[in-house]
């Protein structure tokens, strides 16, 4: 294996390395501004200004008022709070939540424990692109239904969905619309306005932040109610004492977002491109998982026929490469992708999935020896592969 | 996470022992399917009551290949009773271990072999 | 105001300084190992090394086998992963739950999430010292009583409840025990064996550790579920991308206390007992709040009659010198605390309550400036006090 | 959380005017309690109509204290009047501002007088 230097890293959608101006802002919160922001000196002060510069910061990059920003421990606790919290605290207008089949296991087994309760969930199919229909939205809207929660973009796959559109249809019928957003924040600019959002999802690690931190944001007036209790931090929301590093990290990678984005999409969308075209022009039998082009800047999903996924990984890290099957959590599982499954891509392409996810710093150079490697490498697995038939 | 293969299954993954087909074989067993997320196909050739040959086709992750490899390492040159005793315990024992959530991989060759001499015996 | 360099910190109830050595732990884990623990490839397996090595070391700062240690956000979250996932899965078993009145928020607050959604509280009283009788809880004590949860140290007066006890008697009635043993963790030796604790809540940031990041210790066997859902993280009772930093911070954090506990506690018990002797023997119609001798080695919290203990604090922070009134959170109200209340401490001295509390890090050099500085501040704001009443 | 007190709230707690007792004060008058978390006396001594003297003693935060300090420089030498004018908002006003959470302490002192004033003059 390479040496730890030499290491190219392609799984920014799993997570990605903090930004170095990102350390800088953090440092000097662990032991010189260290107080608790709910302290009254000088300390707390410190704290203070620095988690409400930071909210600022983060409601900026999503066009929300700061008031509409709570912090919390990642995306996974700000799906559970929007989706928990708001159903809820909204029993007595219904029991109805519509999300979709593609969703991460953040959302997926929160309406799953919600369904334990009493809740009802409709989970929407998506096409064979990952795509929601908002013809079936709008059938399985009932007067019961509270919540619609669809994924800005989806983790595995790059597939963004038209969440304008799913937003204006849950409020044409008076529902709410949150969107998991975690994957799409930093590659996608996002307007809650604009967007039709009530509540979005994001989280610190997948941008170039710390992890541990994440953000909510609730439309002003949401009735939504806490999951965890306590001294009543976060106006009432998430009690806890302030992670500031992590806040301020947070709102220091949403700066960078705020000013860089644009830059990084193009960026990020050429390595993309290129990536893409390549592979499937130089290894056969080989198909994009995904949109063509409503698509994650950052996600290239490419399934190998009669090449399992994880060997391929294996392959690849033994080269210095880190890349995924899909997400890191159904790394886990051996049957294929929900995800994959949904878009009804048959099993023999869906556990052939490999997963690269850029981020703005990866480089021309870096894909251009990624593209070296692939070509002999899949056709190593597919020489031992019982499943692979040269024509 | 991440890998926790030892270096013995690596080297197996990477430069794995009879990989291919016997066109000569006097059995081909398959087992696993692509839905299970492994599938291997086992050719064997015997010759006075011993395994005179064998090659494998896996498709599967790196403990299913590293472990195929191995087993038909193992198996080459054994009676069919010896080569009956290499389970799935002496190929995890041989290789050095395997993560836990890996060590159903190492089933799958001997499973294969199993299954190969009984349909085998059968049709003599 | 004296420059942030001269300022002495006296509030470590509320929140430490980061010891230089847990910031060394943790800056690797930004921007170089910066893996989800989840990912396959060597970044992956770098960051589960790293947690796997931190949940080592919590559990043996606690007496814990590993698998039994379960990384949280904090205290907070701890204590409602205890207190709701036990008595949502044990619902079978009971409804019934015995805490104390002197808990923190994060203990109240969820237990009185619980009653709104059907579940039964006994609030333990305490003595004038803070101390819950033990004739009280047997008294409490059903046959469905599923859980006793009674913190180990109180984070206001620092007086420390017999634990061992309360455990045994616990689990003489069949009752879990969990511990609020935020404020104890680091300044008192605890072994989950020794003490009979069933379930035990620490928080990274009490302890010289990162904020964002606790822990909840969960014996083999007992029967919990999570609150928040997503990809099955910390074996299902937490999901959520790792905080591999703030992990690793928190594993150093307690490899530092199993090593230097002893010292340390010996160092603090001479500061807090010289600055509890002084102040009382210096400014007169001044009492000591808690317990004189089970007593938290870092706390020293006093009351000085027909002071307003905000003023104090405002007071001490135009010196330099960080101090609370008791908790950060109750800080927030102009109600005297409820812990005081409870110990039946009339509203005079209760609203005239300062609490210090000591890390290993003050010096008595620190003890003795500070000794100068409050017989004449106190008696300031006497003469100008309209309670205050010379004899 | 942090004290959010700008420079002139800070002077008028680290030196308040007017701290005391009047021996001999036309009108004293105690608002507010222990419980609530604070408490004033307002001593006074009017003279044609004005305010002659005013001095206070304040058991409170240092908003209280500050305000209260404020509020007598505000009405000493005022006709009574005058004085009256002189609400919470006023002594807001003119300290430049308190943190959201600390406005209620201003209305101290003004009630304090304004009580006073109204014991005085059924008195009358
Ligand atoms: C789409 C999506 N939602 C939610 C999450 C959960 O975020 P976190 O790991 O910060 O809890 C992730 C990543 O893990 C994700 O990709
Ligand atoms: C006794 C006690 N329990 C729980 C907590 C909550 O811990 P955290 O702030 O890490 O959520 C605190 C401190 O805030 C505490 O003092």
């Amino acid at each position: 294996m390479t040496s730890e230097i030499d290491r190219i890293y392609l799984d920014n959608s799993a997570t990605t390395a903090v930004d170095r101006k990102v350390i800088n802002a953090m440092l000097p919160f662990f032991d010189v501004k260290y107080g608790n922001a709910s302290s009254l000196h000088s300390f707390g002060k410190e704290a203070t200004d620095a988690l409400e510069s930071s909210r600022r910061k983060v409601a900026t990059a999503v066009g929300a008022m700061p008031k509409e920003v709570y912090f919390t421990a990642g995306g996974t606790e700000s799906n559970n709070i929007a989706l928990q919290g708001v159903m809820l605290k909204n029993k007595s207008r219904g029991n109805h939540i519509i999300t979709s089949s593609i969703e991460h296991p953040a959302v997926l087994e929160t309406c799953e424990f919600l369904e334990t309760i009493g809740f009802e969930v409709t989970y929407l199919p998506v096409d064979k692109m990952g795509i929601v229909s908002l013809d079936d939205l709008d059938g399985a809207m009932t007067d019961k239904t509270v919540l619609v929660s669809i994924m800005h973009a989806n983790n595995e796959v790059g597939t963004i969905q038209p969440i304008r559109e799913i937003g204006a249809l849950s409020h044409e019928h008076g529902a709410l619309f949150h969107t998991d957003a975690v994957q799409s924040f930093g590659k996608i600019p996002i307007d809650v306005e604009y967007n039709n959002i009530d509540l979005l999802s994001i989280s610190g690690h997948k941008v170039h932040g710390p992890k541990g931190i994440g953000a909510l944001y609730v439309r002003e007036g949401t009735p939504i109610q806490p999951i965890i209790y306590g001294g009543g931090h976060e106006r009432g929301l998430r009690s806890s004492t302030e992670n500031i590093p992590g806040i301020v990290g947070f709102g220091k990678a949403c700066e960078l977002i705020s000013t860089h984005l644009d830059k990084d999409i193009i960026s990020m969308t050429k390595l993309r491109d290129s990536l893409i075209k390549e592979i499937l022009d130089s290894v056969p039998k080989t198909k994009l998982n995904g949109h063509p082009t409503k698509r994650l800047c950052n996600n290239v999903n490419i399934s190998f026929e009669a090449v399992e996924g994880e060997a391929l990984v294996l392959s690849l890290d033994r080269t210095g490469i880190a890349a995924s099957t899909g997400s890191a959590c159904s790394s886990k599982n051996f049957t294929a992708s929900h995800v994959l499954l949904s878009m009804k891509i048959p099993d023999i392409m869906a556990l052939g999935s490999l997963r690269f996810s850029l981020s703005r710093y990866n480089t021309q150079d870096e894909i251009s020896y990624i593209l070296d490697k692939i070509p002999p490498m899949v056709q190593r697995l597919r020489d031992m592969s019982s499943l692979w038939k040269e024509e | 996470m991440g890998f926790e293969f030892n270096e013995k299954v690596i080297d197996h993954f990477e430069n794995p022992r009879n990989v291919g087909e016997l066109e000569d074989a006097d059995i081909v067993e398959t087992v696993g399917s692509p839905v299970c997320g492994d599938m291997l196909t086992l050719y064997i050739k015997l010759k006075d009551g011993k395994v005179n040959d064998v090659k494998f086709k896996t498709f599967g992750c790196g403990a299913a290949i590293a472990t195929s490899s191995l087993f038909t390492e193992l198996i080459k040159g054994k009676t069919i009773e010896e080569a009956l005793k290499v389970t799935s315990d002496v190929v995890v024992d041989v290789i050095g271990g395997l993560p836990e959530k890996k060590v159903h991989c190492s089933l799958l060759a001997p499973d294969a072999f199993k299954q190969a001499i009984e349909k085998y015996k059968e049709k003599q």
